[in-house]
């Protein structure tokens, strides 16, 4: 039957890739581009376990536990500055956050 | 259709293995119906156990009128809440409402797929057991937030955030809870620990010792905030601010009705359950018998006693523990009969009288057929678990009884404050004397 | 799990993309269960599905953003944001076309049981610096969260 | 203390309305804990200013029972008026027949033979117990303790079926008359009462078990809705919340009316005047109830039952003001008369209202959850509030 190579697993990563990126560029929510970056971290975290799979050992995943750590951190100070920003200019598209400082 | 047959009894060859880690797909749908059944049985029995245990704690008798005792009074209520009409608020979000149950039943129910009944009595065994159950159960947060938001109203909506912080922050307390537990685990032959529930009490028999006597007082503590936090996980008793609290009306699942809101009283149960059913595995030796090691003096009874599998002990303990189950059976039959000559002789009371000494009869059957030696056998192992788990539903019930509601602020002062860094210094606690017993024993 | 990323970009509705996303994080799960890799899968669970998701349904509830947010969802270059993606997408495939030799397609057989001990002794021996930084990593972000978020401090 | 104006209820609507949506902002969100809320104890809308958990100021917003009792009392004679009496404190209605009864009295100079007095007594502590059961039934369940519930409902049924053996109704008793008592007290009244004492004493042990050491009950009633003795006497807070405060006052002692004088019994008083203090002085105060009942049962003098009041009384002309101490506090009587067979104004003083007043100075900075607390403290009832 067909045989599962790290070709398979590597296009769907580049997929889900694309995907998060499509949705950077193109989303005003500030959330969904936080989304769209949880997205991206996922797909890389794919490519990682599908490589630690294929050479054997564990590597691999363990760099991928520290990537979704790292997306947890990211995340949480994403949404706080989200907060922050919310609460003095009552919109959140991306399109006014164009000040350093306000 | 030979085949088929010829795949089904490979599985009942394989001695030691579980459904799911034996690849019989077969067996292990059979495993996953008797759960699923077995739970849902056990949920009805719930209902009808907390009104009758916590109406007598309160001087009355609770639910008599629907049966004998009551006994029907779980169907009668399962009927009602499927006949209700089942209202979507007005501009609710339609797809998050309907989803919202889902969500949480899943949760509550995919738990029990690692549950270990038996040594081979699960559906299949992980080796990421505890950390699977733990995660799926973080998810039915996310179906109560998503309720909450999507009946669309102010006071769901706190009741919501409310309790999935409650629940958050609790899991925390948990799973540090659960860490020194595995700790403990690491200890036997091969060293390392295993997540793995039916590993952990392998590794409890193996140390001829419940893990909640380890190290004396570590493991009695780690248990001790392991049962709070599943209380408060569970929005039960003394931390179910959310749903009884008096100006949030009934928390998330206010706008609910009828089965919708039925779904949600399942999963409640299921999760208490499952919850406690985590404690009994990782505490209280999962299905071993209470004196795991102990065997007393052996003795041999004309073909009723030693089991049949030599490997089994053939103590005098062992045979006295293993009459319990069929002993439990015929005292429920008894409680029948003896209610069943008690009940008023009056006509309208007839058909009750006789439902119940039919059921009675039908225990004191179940209780017979237990004595026999090779159901005896394999039914040892359930029991042991299940009379575990019933043992902490009874102090679910006690909670409620007795304890006032927390207030939400001192209810997460206890969580953060108190739990978890009793936690943290029992995990410390309990690496060092692992540590320092390898090296000693090294 | 491709069609619940693209629901995470499409949904005009906070809520819906988010639910999309979780199921994204759950299909993720399983494939890496697929590749042998339970002690991730179980992390990805916990950690994704019931923490961060937590975080966004928190905030996205708790803030009321999608209720301000009727106005278009997407900004003016979308045009160019497709176009960009598609000329990565064509680097992908030249790039997995040519080097096609390098991916080995030989799976070979790990020890799948012994998975999170091994992970476990990994993280501790090997990677144990990077464990370190990790959680100083962890620790700013929750400081840097909540100083952001508290109204007065 | 809240100036109205801020508060007013117009305002209060698109107050409400402007802050619907976000949550988040800082300034205070206005909500009402509306008339049919399930932990007010009857109708009672609480106006809450909140900034975010914490309450910033609290209005309460009464009238919704008000049957002009006062303004009926003007065109009913004397002993015409004395039913309504019983239906403004509903669960406490022989104290309020013992307060109007006596203030009449003492207009017309009359004084209610001993038997008549000793018998007032009994039935008014008996129906002291069955007010501060009734208050911790519904103090419990606010707080989430469901179990008290029943305990205290057991034992208040003994005592109701005391109340329906001599005077025929469980609640609203009407049991009194001007200058004395109506009927006889049934025989085996004594026995009965006594029985009741022996069956009583334990139980209240049973509810201090059930509560007093209970470290949750504790948290949430430890240090909340505390109110200091000054700010109690200024706002003329009394009863069970005064004395709470430590300030030691009981209108027995103070000022003994119906030959309490020759009963001995504490008055049983609190240090820091928080939750906890008023459960402890309520629960003393069943106990000193049970030493007074005990006292008086034993000591019935035998007589007559029933003083020399005419058929048809026509009270001197004057003004007399006389006060009880009822369960939930001070409730008195200014009873004006003009000569004629009706009274010409009936000025009540009932304890609830004057103590309701406190609610905001004590729920200030409490939290949402402790505002039902103290409502349950204060132990009020509106039928009193209202009039």
């Amino acid at each position: 039957m067909l045989h599962i190579t790290t070709l398979h697993y590597l296009v769907l990563g580049a997929a889900l890739f694309l995907l998060g990126v499509i949705g950077v560029l193109t989303r005003r929510n500030v959330v969904i581009v936080l989304m769209s970056i949880e997205l991206i971290l996922n797909a890389v975290n794919l490519n990682l376990v599908a490589f630690s799979r294929f050479w054997g050992g564990v590597h691999g995943q363990v760099f991928a536990i520290f990537v979704i750590t790292d997306a947890a951190a990211e995340a949480a100070v994403g949404l706080g500055i989200l907060i922050a920003f919310f609460r003095n200019k009552e919109t959140i598209n991306i399109d006014e956050v164009n000040l350093l400082k306000w | 259709m030979g085949q088929i047959i010829q795949y089904i009894q490979s599985y009942l060859r394989t001695k030691d293995l579980t459904p799911g880690a034996a690849g019989n797909v077969f067996w292990a749908l059979v495993y996953i119906m008797l759960v699923f059944a077995g739970l849902s049985v056990a949920v009805i029995a719930m209902n009808w156990l907390e009104r009758k245990i916590l109406a007598h704690m309160q001087v009355r008798l609770g639910p008599m009128r629907v049966g004998p005792h009551g006994l029907l009074q779980p169907i009668a209520d399962a009927l009602k809440l499927l006949l209700k009409e089942d209202i979507i608020p007005a501009e609710a979000d339609a797809l998050v409402f309907w989803v919202a149950p889902f969500i949480v039943v899943l949760a509550a129910f995919t738990v029990f797929v690692v549950v270990p009944f038996g040594p081979t009595h699960a559906i299949t065994d992980m080796n990421i057991g505890i950390l699977f159950m733990l995660g799926v159960s973080s998810l039915s947060v996310l179906g109560i937030v998503t309720a909450g938001w999507a009946s669309n109203s102010h006071y769901p909506l706190i009741g919501a955030l409310r309790s999935s912080a409650q629940m958050v922050s609790y899991e925390v307390a948990m799973g540090l809870a659960v860490v020194s537990a595995i700790l403990m685990t690491s200890l036997n032959a091969e060293g390392t620990g295993t997540l793995s529930m039916i590993g952990i009490v392998q590794a409890q028999q193996a140390q001829a010792e419940w893990f909640i006597f380890k190290f004396f007082p570590l493991g009695l503590v780690a248990f001790a905030i392991f049962a709070i936090a599943m209380v408060a996980e569970t929005n039960r008793a003394p931390f179910d601010l959310p749903e009884a609290e008096s100006e949030l009306t009934a928390g998330f699942h206010t706008e609910y009705s009828g089965f919708r809101w039925s779904l949600f009283f399942l999963a409640e149960y299921s999760a208490m359950i499952a919850v406690s059913s985590i404690a009994v595995t990782l505490w209280l030796g999962g299905w071993l018998r209470p004196f795991p090691a102990l065997h007393g003096p052996s003795i041999t009874i004309a073909h009723v006693w030693p089991p049949a599998d030599p490997t089994a002990p053939t103590g005098a303990l062992d045979f006295v523990l293993a009459l319990f189950p069929g002993l439990t059976f015929l005292f429920l039959a008894g409680m029948c009969f003896y209610s069943t000559v008690r009940m008023p002789k009056h006509p309208f009371f007839r058909i009750q009288t006789i439902g119940l000494a039919g059921f009675g009869a039908a225990l004191a059957l179940i209780g017979l057929i237990l004595f026999w030696p090779p159901v005896r056998d394999r039914v040892g192992d359930i029991y042991w678990f299940s009379a575990k788990v019933a043992a902490f539903m009874y102090l679910y019930i006690w909670y409620r009884g007795t304890f006032p509601r927390y207030r939400f602020d001192q209810l997460m002062k206890v969580g953060w404050k108190i739990l978890l860094p009793i936690g943290l210094g029992v995990l410390i606690l309990t690496a060092t004397v692992a540590l320092l017993q390898t090296i000693w024993h090294l | 799990m491709l069609i619940g990323g693209v629901l995470v970009i499409t949904r005009k509705n906070a809520v819906h993309s988010a639910l999309a996303l979780i199921v994204t994080l759950l299909a993720q799960a399983a494939i890496y269960l697929m590749l042998y890799a339970p002690f991730v899968a179980g992390v990805q669970i916990i950690l994704y599905a019931g923490g961060i998701m937590v975080l966004f349904l928190f905030v996205i509830m708790l803030v009321s953003i999608e209720r301000t947010e009727k106005e278009r969802q997407f900004n003016k270059q979308w045009l160019v944001g497709i176009v960009a993606a598609g000329a990565l997408g064509g680097l992908f495939i030249t790039v997995y076309s040519k080097g096609q030799s390098i991916f080995p397609d030989r799976a070979l057989p790990i020890a799948e049981a012994q998975n999170t001990q091994v992970v476990g002794t990994m993280l501790y021996g090997q990677y144990m610096f990077a464990f370190e930084i990790a959680s100083l990593l962890l620790l700013v972000a929750i400081i840097g969260a909540v100083v952001m978020a508290k109204k007065r401090i | 203390m809240t100036d109205p104006n801020t508060l007013s209820p117009p305002s209060l609507e698109t107050h409400v309305a402007a802050h619907d949506d976000t949550f988040l902002d800082t300034n205070e969100l206005v909500i009402n804990m509306g008339p049919q809320h399930p932990a007010t104890h009857g109708v009672l809308r609480v106006i809450l200013r909140l900034d975010g958990e914490k309450v910033l100021g609290l209005e309460c917003v009464i009238g919704y029972l008000h049957r002009g009792v006062e303004k009926i009392a003007e065109n009913r004679t004397y002993t015409m008026f004395n039913p309504y009496v019983d239906r403004m404190d509903y669960v406490a209605a022989v104290s309020n027949g013992l307060g109007y009864c006596e203030a009449v009295e003492k207009l017309l100079s009359v004084e209610a033979p001993p038997r008549a007095q000793y018998v007032r007594v009994i039935l008014t502590e008996l129906n002291r117990i069955t007010s501060h059961q009734l208050w911790l039934w519904t103090h419990a369940l606010d707080i989430g303790a469901i179990t008290p519930l029943f305990y205290t409902f057991r034992d208040r049924e003994e005592v109701l079926k005391i109340f329906e053996k001599y005077c025929g109704a469980r609640l609203t008793t009407h049991a009194f008359r001007i200058g004395g008592l109506q009927y006889e007290t049934y025989n085996g009244f004594e026995q009965e009462v006594k029985n009741f004492l022996n069956f009583f004493r334990p139980k209240i042990d049973e509810y201090e078990e059930l509560l007093t050491t209970n470290r949750i009950w504790v948290e949430r009633t430890r240090k909340v809705g505390v109110i200091s003795g000054e700010d109690c006497i200024a706002l003329g807070v009394t009863g069970p919340v005064l004395r709470a405060s430590g300030v030691k006052w009981d209108i027995r002692k103070a000022q003994p009316y119906a030959n309490y004088k020759n009963f001995d019994f504490e008055i049983p008083t609190g240090q820091n005047g928080d939750t906890y203090d008023r459960y402890l002085v309520r629960m003393a105060e069943m106990r000193q109830s049970v030493r007074i009942i005990q006292q008086a049962v034993e000591g019935i003098p035998e007589g007559p039952i029933m003083a020399k009041v005419p058929k048809v009384m026509k009270p001197p002309v004057g003004e007399v003001y006389h006060s009880i101490e009822a369960p939930k506090g001070e409730l008195g009587y200014f009873i004006v008369s003009d000569g004629s067979t009706q009274p010409y104004r009936v000025r009540v003083r009932p304890p609830s209202f004057v103590n309701l007043q406190a609610l905001d100075m004590m729920c200030r900075g409490q939290l949402v959850a402790d505002v039902i607390a103290v409502i349950g403290t204060l132990d009020i009832v509106l039928g009193e509030v209202d009039r």
